[in-house]
């Protein structure tokens, strides 16, 4: 056994809650353990335990982690230099945010030095040359000779990961090393990290969230919920007899799929976008973009991360007044500027905006913040106008009490909520969703993506659904457009396009979404 | 890409310099009364006073004035005074040497005192606490404060060690009359020094908290090394724009400290005009003032800029 | 009666430099002496220059450049003549020089002029070499008083004062506006050379900073010091206290335009509510002598007999009430810092006639606001004055056509007086001629002159040589040449 | 991605994280105490405070506890009356201030464009000047009289004051919630109002702490340069009496303390309400 976990137990200060309780976990050579788990439950916390390092006031309550023969955590762990030369050398660590983990004013190759000074050990630019290569990284000098910042976030991930692997530790700890990077990104970190550890025999702890991924890379996979692991086995055996609820959500999460409700009337057009074009300030993001909506008809609009979608959601909303082009509400051309609509323009299109902790104003109570919009838009009294935020709340699947709680008390998803009770109060014709579900855990996205389609069912809306992940769109869209860089690659009906894209990067997301499930 | 930076950098400054300026200029037009008889007194006649005015440039349209003003400072002419009669420039020579000696060396102290101690204390402890305790203190006195209380421990109050007083002798540079200058500027050093080690202290421990640095502490990296290998280079920049606001602190303290101690300096010429109403002395050493610290805020400013790693270019 | 009593410390022996501190040299200390108006520019006069006549230590005059000065039958012919003086570039001092100094005043309209309306320029003549005629426009029998004053000393007929060239005991050795005077000792000065070789002038910008420069050991003599820091000064081993009643007062301007002091009754019961042997304890330490509202105690024509007024609260308001006044009397005070006590004076004068039945709103501006166009318009003002003999007091201050009478009081009676005493030779005949105009000031005059202030100066004991000069302004009349130093 | 906020319950107020900081009290109490004295100190003032009680600069005493100043008045009597124009004055000059730049720094930060630009580098500008060369500059021009004087300190304010809500009108105009409300069609009036204010308050009150005791600290120092408004005050106490320092130390350090006690108070309240609110909004 490369790490042994025993009876660990870690909480905050002397007395405050358990993060992680009474864990057990064996790790062996050339193994990948995936750890799955929604945000809180204990994943970093465990990964760090795994190098012998405890959290600014966290405390062991009780158990020990052994790595590579030494006690890293227990009664008998060792401490002072002998900790310090056995993190980095024979365990590693992965951080999740590369950009943030190298050194700004180090040259990949004294990056290399440094570690290797710290372990009074020689360093040959050979082994480096050789983890470049392996990671897929140019292996030249020139390339060791930049700074950090002179590359992609992914070519940072992998120089992280080419560091890790360097003094060919015996156990290698991942925390989310894909987080914010783009899916065809992450599936290459993924095979990387299972191509390592064979190759070096090192075990590897894969912490992640993202579940698909997990069962991709990982040989073994540990769920945490809590602070304690609900489920443990191969992928496959979870996948077929997952017993905690939990897990078992997760799963549903994941599975849901199927296709979305028929349009109304996809003939008739809502809204259409003709050659819009935006930028901030003297950078131009979006190129003559053009895209129509039927109405009671739902299109997704996918492309990476910077790829403008945000910007087109809010030049559609009239909050993003910098354009050119024309957005028509059937067939009427709009003011660029929200301020310009009339009133009738401006309740048509609501926007529920991609992050849920900013978009309700945090220092009013949420009833009222929906309320507004009714009172605003509907001209309806203030005490009509609360009454219908009430109903709208119970309508998207919160209690009529979290009217009078401020945003902070809410979570995630029920904050997501209250921005689609908010946008729904309105009585909108066309409703404008920003990667709202981009921001929260999978098994609350799911419950988020049911609501959205009955929703749009019931009331008969359009809506433009913001995404990056293709799998969400053909779930929701009856139609699919395609942006990248700022321009429209392609547009159609969604089942063709999942089927038969024509451009490449099409071809490479739809890949990539396949590969993902 | 860098010296586009520099240069429009170079020319906010410029910008600055002339907005400081007009600001400055315009205290002139609040002044009540006729310029021209405050300088010459109510006996003067008619023609004495138009040909002053005329002197002045006081008949020309308020833009015109601004320029003939501005020419005169940028050509070395600062003006006459208006309750002596002297040229500002003669007036102010020994001061602004006087002023400037105590200004660096509280200075060339505070720097180094500053960062060292900024180092002890952003390593938490009992140092720590003791530092931040003195800094917080310091910090929320007025500048003659700290002055009259070096005054009451060392100057005459409890112990004679030092003179109470610095009546600087003109005809000798300032600092060859060390006994003189150790009050004001332990008083300066003392006004500027919080803000340097607060700074310093904060900075480090920022850049103790990144992740860049918590990485390097889960590679094997002994703290030392973190402090001085890692956080320190990337305090450099940053601490270099504090050093900068040091200098205004100093500059600021100046009036203060120069007061308590009788200092022979800028500060206490600047009160002595303030209560004069000279408006003329007043704005020479303000926008001196000024431009000495835009400069020096450049200074720190394109330090910063060089020693930001995410400039540098691999090559 | 030639010079000063500087002869007992000529020997050239190593250079000794005298430090003396004052409050405070200015940026407007100016070399010419005509145009001095500051304590920097009466400094640098009376070291650099001579007068014809000064104040001498028993606050009587005598000659001082010029050897004597005589009148005719009547008091409108004087006859100047010269001591033996050198200009510091080695030329003699000559009776030309002391026609040109005159001609240059009225020629510039500079202060002197205007100090002395008897004078007529054409008609001041040199007659030798070392003999100067002056005819006077009137009779004046206060002549040799009137040039006492250091804007009038004696200039190089080509005087520059960018390079001022003078005859005093002093040569200017270098000049900081507002900072530092430095002077070397004129040797071949014709009343002796200076007790020191060396003398700094250091400013400081107030009494308790040059009084513990003193006790630091930074000057051997504070000039100017507060008499509320005189035991700072005592207790401290080495040091010791010179002090002498002089005829400088800090008086209060009543403006006689203005309500109420349009009434001699407030006036006189304002006279009443000033507790004077209080301001001397408690403002002066003290350290002063009692003022009587009327000027010059050490003028051999001052009025001895009038009683001396004490503070009488009850009085007052009794003098308000059966005016009809509804008490309290409202009174704006304005004052500035024009001397280190003025503020405290006028402090403690709030409080004292608060007693008697005046409410008094004290407003402080600064000093430049203060003689600003507002001047001359405040009801009650606090000016410092003396130094003058009583004709020149009444020419300056108190009758019809004085340039600085801020009070503008007037009084036909006491102007008649004023002229008959001006020409009046015989001595008791004019005593009895000012007993009279003292005794309208008195009675009905606008000014209240408290006390009489004390020259409090701090010196190291290795100072020698100090005296009082009673009817000069400064320390010592800033005669510093009288000054040595032991050891 | 990473807005992983952590669900908790005990979001808790204010009051919460105060009523466990010892530094905040012991601000609160040294202010509260100075306070007391400056309200009440007259009624307490064993004597007149212009009335001559002894000699001048007495050793303290049983009739005056803190000796006589430099006209032999009660400097005990005088310390009691001596803070209320400057409390009233330093409070008037930060109100002032606070306000002026509180309006400015909304303002500029919700129009954006030109105007604001050119307006925002003015007031950055103004800040390369030290403040207490501003404060004169202003008195140089108006003269010093106690309403300029309150006047120019609050003036010399502004421009920060204006920066730091600027940058926190910033922080709010480019949240979303910022945009949803544009999007139902508020006015910029209700903008301001409903958007703006409520959020930059806790802002506008760390600023309006930090700017009080930039005041006193600032009318003490103009005080003891001598360009105070006359009537008693600390910052004058001490300029009178710095010269008898070796006579009767109380007259100078009394006020001194007390000055400190009451700046160093109000610093360390300020720092625990700062402490406070980012302890709430980290939530
Ligand atoms: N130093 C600490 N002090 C107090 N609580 C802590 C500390 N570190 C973590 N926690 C708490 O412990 C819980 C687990 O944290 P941890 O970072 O291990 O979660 P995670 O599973 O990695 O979540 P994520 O997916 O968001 O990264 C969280 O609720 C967190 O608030
Ligand atoms: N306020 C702004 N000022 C300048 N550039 C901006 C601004 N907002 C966005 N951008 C830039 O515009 C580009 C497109 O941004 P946009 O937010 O529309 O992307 P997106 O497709 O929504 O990305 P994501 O999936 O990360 O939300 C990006 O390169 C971004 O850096
Ligand atoms: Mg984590
Ligand atoms: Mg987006
Ligand atoms: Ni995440």
């Amino acid at each position: 056994m490369t790490a042994q976990v025993h009876g660990l137990s870690i909480g905050v200060g002397g007395g405050g809650p358990l993060i992680v309780a009474d864990l057990e976990l064996e790790l062996a050579a050339g193994e990948v353990v995936g750890v799955a788990g929604e945000t809180g439950s204990g994943k970093t916390t465990l990964g760090l335990a795994l190098l012998g390092h405890l959290g600014p006031g966290l405390q062991r309550r009780a158990g020990q982690v052994v790595s590579a023969g030494l006690e890293l955590l227990g009664p008998s762990a060792v401490s002072g230099t002998q900790l310090r030369s056995a993190r980095g050398r024979t365990i590693a660590y992965v951080p999740q945010d590369p950009a943030g983990a190298l050194a700004p004013h180090l040259r990949l190759e004294s990056a290399f030095a440094e570690l290797h000074r710290a372990h009074r050990m020689e360093f040959s630019p050979q082994r480096r040359a050789e983890l470049f290569e392996r990671v897929g990284l140019p292996s030249d000098d020139a390339f060791a000779r930049r700074y950090p910042h002179e590359l992609s976030g992914g070519q940072q991930q992998r120089v992280a990961i080419a560091l890790a692997f360097c003094l060919k530790p015996a156990l290698v700890v991942m925390d989310e090393p894909t987080t914010g990077l783009d899916v065809t990104t992450k599936l290459l970190i993924a095979d990387l990290a299972r191509e390592l550890a064979a190759a070096e025999q090192a075990a590897v702890v894969f912490i992640s969230h993202d579940l698909p991924l997990l069962f991709r890379v990982a040989q073994r996979l540990v769920v945490m919920h809590e602070g304690r692991v609900v489920e443990t086995g191969t992928p496959t055996a979870i996948l077929e007899h997952a017993e905690h609820p939990y897990t078992q959500r997760l799963l549903a999460a994941w599975r849901l799929g199927g296709s979305p409700a028929p349009a109304a009337d996809g003939t008739r057009q809502v809204l259409s976008v003709r050659g819009l074009s935006a930028g901030y300030g003297d950078v131009q993001i979006l190129h003559e973009v053009d895209l129509s909506l039927g109405v009671g008809e739902c299109l997704a609009v996918v492309g990476e991360s910077g790829s403008g979608k945000t910007t087109t959601a809010r030049a559609i909303s009239g909050l993003h007044a910098e354009h050119s082009g024309r957005i028509l509400l059937y067939g009427e051309p709009l003011a660029a500027e929200v301020g310009r609509r009339d009133r009738a323009q401006r309740r048509a299109i609501q926007y529920v905006f991609q992050n849920p902790w900013g978009s309700l104003n945090p220092r009013r109570r949420v009833g009222a913040s929906v309320a507004i919009t009714a009172q605003y838009l509907r001209g309806l009294s203030r005490a009509a106008a609360e009454e219908l935020a009430v109903q709208t709340l119970l309508d998207v699947g919160l209690r009529a009490d979290h009217a009078q709680a401020m945003p902070q008390h809410l979570s995630g998803g029920q904050r997501q909520r209250a921005a689609l009770a908010r946008a729904l109060a309105a009585g909108p014709e066309v409703l404008v969703c920003d990667e709202v579900t981009s921001s929260l855990d999978a098994s609350v996205q799911a419950d988020i993506v049911a609501l959205l389609k009955r929703v749009q069912a019931e009331r008969g809306l359009s809506m433009v659904f913001i995404t990056h992940d293709l799998a969400l769109a053909g779930e929701l869209a009856h139609r699919v457009a395609v942006l990248k860089d700022g321009r429209l690659l392609e547009t159609g009906p969604t089942a063709e396009v999942l089927a038969h894209p024509k451009d490449p990067y099409t071809a490479e997301l739809v890949r990539a979404a396949r590969l993902a499930s | 890409m860098s010296t586009r930076l520099v240069i429009r950098r170079v020319l906010t400054g410029v910008a600055m310099l002339i907005t400081v300026s007009v600001l400055v200029f315009a205290a002139t037009q609040a002044l009540p009364g006729d310029i021209a008889r405050t300088i010459l007194g109510q006996n003067a006649t008619a023609e004495q006073l138009a040909r002053l005015r005329g002197e002045l440039g006081l008949d020309l349209p308020v833009w015109q004035q601004y320029l003939h003003w501005v020419g005169g400072l940028l050509s070395g002419d600062l003006g006459t005074s208006l309750a002596s009669g002297t040229p500002v420039a003669e007036l102010l020579r020994v001061r602004v040497l006087n002023s400037a000696t105590v200004v660096l060396i509280a200075l060339v102290i505070t720097l180094p005192l500053g960062l060292l101690l900024g180092l002890a204390a952003a390593r938490r402890g009992p140092l720590d606490v003791g530092i931040s305790a003195a800094v917080q203190t310091i910090l929320s006195l007025p500048e003659f404060v700290v002055g009259i209380v070096l005054v009451v421990l060392f100057g005459g109050g409890l112990l004679r060690w030092l003179p109470p007083t610095s009546p600087l002798d003109p005809r000798q540079l300032a600092w060859n009359q060390p006994r003189l200058l150790i009050l004001p500027i332990a008083t300066m050093v003392l006004i500027a020094l919080p803000h340097l080690v607060e700074a310093t202290k904060t900075l480090l421990r920022e850049e103790l908290a990144t992740d860049y640095v918590r990485w390097a502490r889960l590679s094997g990296l002994g703290d030392v090394r973190l402090l001085t290998g890692y956080a320190l280079p990337n305090v450099l920049g940053p601490v270099a724009q504090v050093a900068g606001v040091t200098v205004n602190y100093l500059l600021g303290g100046v009036v203060a400290v120069e007061s308590v101690f009788a200092f022979p300096g800028i500060g206490s010429e600047l009160v002595a005009a303030v209560g004069a109403r000279d408006i003329v002395v007043v704005q020479v050493i303000a926008i001196g003032i000024a431009t000495v610290l835009l400069i020096t805020f450049l200074i720190a400013d394109l330090i910063g800029l060089l020693t930001n790693p995410k400039l540098r270019r691999s090559r | 009666s030639a010079g000063p009593a500087a002869t007992e410390s000529s020997s050239p022996a190593a250079p000794t430099v005298l430090r003396v501190g004052v409050v405070s040299l200015s940026d407007a200390d100016a070399l010419d002496p005509a145009k001095a108006t500051t304590t920097g520019g009466y400094i640098l006069s009376r070291q650099l220059f001579d007068t014809l006549t000064e104040y001498g230590p028993d606050g009587a005059w005598k000659p001082q450049l010029a050897a004597s000065v005589t009148p005719g039958t009547t008091a409108d012919k004087w006859t100047v003549t010269l001591n033996a003086a050198k200009w510091s570039d080695g030329k003699p001092v000559t009776a030309a020089d002391v026609v040109a100094t005159v001609k240059r005043w009225f020629a510039k309209k500079l202060p002197p002029a205007g100090s002395l309306p008897f004078i007529d320029p054409a008609k001041v003549t040199a007659t030798d070499d070392k003999t100067v005629e002056f005819s006077l426009k009137y009779p004046t029998v206060t002549f040799p008083e009137a040039l006492t004053s250091p804007t009038m000393a004696i200039v190089p007929a080509d005087f520059d004062p960018a390079k001022p060239i003078g005859s005093g005991p002093f040569v200017l050795a270098s000049n900081d506006p507002g900072v530092q005077l430095a002077f070397t000792a004129n040797t071949g000065y014709f009343g002796g050379a200076p007790g020191a070789s060396e003398l700094e002038v250091k400013s400081f910008p107030d009494s308790a900073a040059a009084a513990s420069a003193l006790t630091a050991g930074q000057i051997d003599v504070d000039a100017s010091l507060d008499p509320s820091l005189v035991d700072t000064v005592k207790t401290a081993p080495g040091f010791q206290i010179f002090d002498y009643a002089t005829s400088g007062s800090l008086t209060w301007v009543m403006n006689t335009k203005k309500k109420p002091f349009d009434d001699p009754v407030v006036r006189q019961a304002l006279r009443l509510a000033v507790d004077r042997q209080q301001l001397i304890d408690q403002v002066y330490n003290g350290f002063g002598k009692l003022g009587n509202d009327v000027f010059n105690p050490f003028d051999p024509m001052y009025n001895s007999t009038l009683a001396q007024r004490t503070y009488d609260p009850e009085g007052a308001k009794k003098l308000l009430t059966d005016a009809g006044y509804t008490l309290p009397v409202k009174v704006e005070l304005v004052g500035t810092n024009n001397q280190p006590t003025s503020e405290r004076q006028n402090q403690a004068l709030v409080q004292q006639a608060k007693a008697a039945g005046f409410a008094i709103d004290y407003k402080f501006v600064d000093s430049a606001t203060f003689y600003g166009d507002a001047y001359g318009t405040y009801p009650l003002s606090l000016s410092y004055w003396g130094f003058l003999g009583i004709f020149d007091q009444a020419a300056f201050t108190i009758t019809k056509t004085a340039p600085y009478n801020s009070s503008h009081w007037t009084n036909a009676e006491f102007d008649k007086l004023y002229s008959q005493a001006i020409t009046t030779v015989d001595d008791t005949k004019r005593k009895e001629l000012v007993a009279g105009m003292q005794k309208i000031e008195y009675d009905s005059g606008a000014y209240i002159v408290p006390l009489f202030l004390s020259t409090v100066v701090g010196l190291s004991d290795k100072v020698t040589g100090a005296q009082a000069y009673p009817n000069s302004d400064g320390a010592f009349g800033y005669n510093f040449r009288i000054l040595g130093l032991k050891g | 991605m990473s807005v992983h906020a952590q669900h908790s319950k005990t979001s808790g107020s204010v009051w919460h994280f105060l009523r466990r900081d010892p530094r905040f009290w012991a601000g609160a109490v040294a202010v509260a105490i100075v306070v007391v004295i400056a309200v009440a100190g007259p009624l307490l003032a064993p004597h007149d405070p212009a009335a001559f009680v002894g000699k001048l600069y007495l050793r303290p005493s049983a009739t005056s506890w803190l000796g006589t100043d430099v006209l032999g008045r009660d400097v005990l009597s005088r310390l009691l009356v001596g803070g209320r124009l400057f409390l009233i004055q330093g409070l008037t000059a930060a109100t002032l201030g606070v306000l002026a730049g509180v309006v400015l720094g909304i303002l500029l930060g919700v129009t954006r464009g030109t105007t604001a630009a050119v307006l925002l580098f003015c007031s950055d500008s103004v800040m390369v000047i030290p403040q207490i060369l501003l404060v004169l500059l202003i008195l140089a021009a108006f003269g010093s009289a106690p309403l300029t004087l309150t006047v120019a300190v609050a003036l010399a304010q502004v421009a920060y004051t204006a920066r730091v809500i600027f940058a926190a009108t910033g922080r709010v105009t480019t949240e979303d919630y910022y945009r949803a409300a544009r999007a139902v069609g508020m006015g910029t009036g209700s903008l301001v109002l409903r958007e703006v204010l409520p959020n930059v308050a806790p802002a506008v009150l760390v600023e309006y702490g930090v700017r009080l005791s930039i005041s006193f600290v600032a009318l003490a120092s103009l005080s003891y340069l001598g360009f105070g408004s006359g009537d008693v005050d600390w910052g004058a106490m001490i300029h009178e009496n710095q010269g008898g320092i070796a006579l009767q130390p109380w007259a100078v350090v009394a006020p001194v303390l007390v000055l400190a006690a009451f700046l160093l108070g109000m610093n360390l309240l300020r720092d625990g309400l700062a402490r406070a609110l980012a302890a709430r909004s980290a939530r």
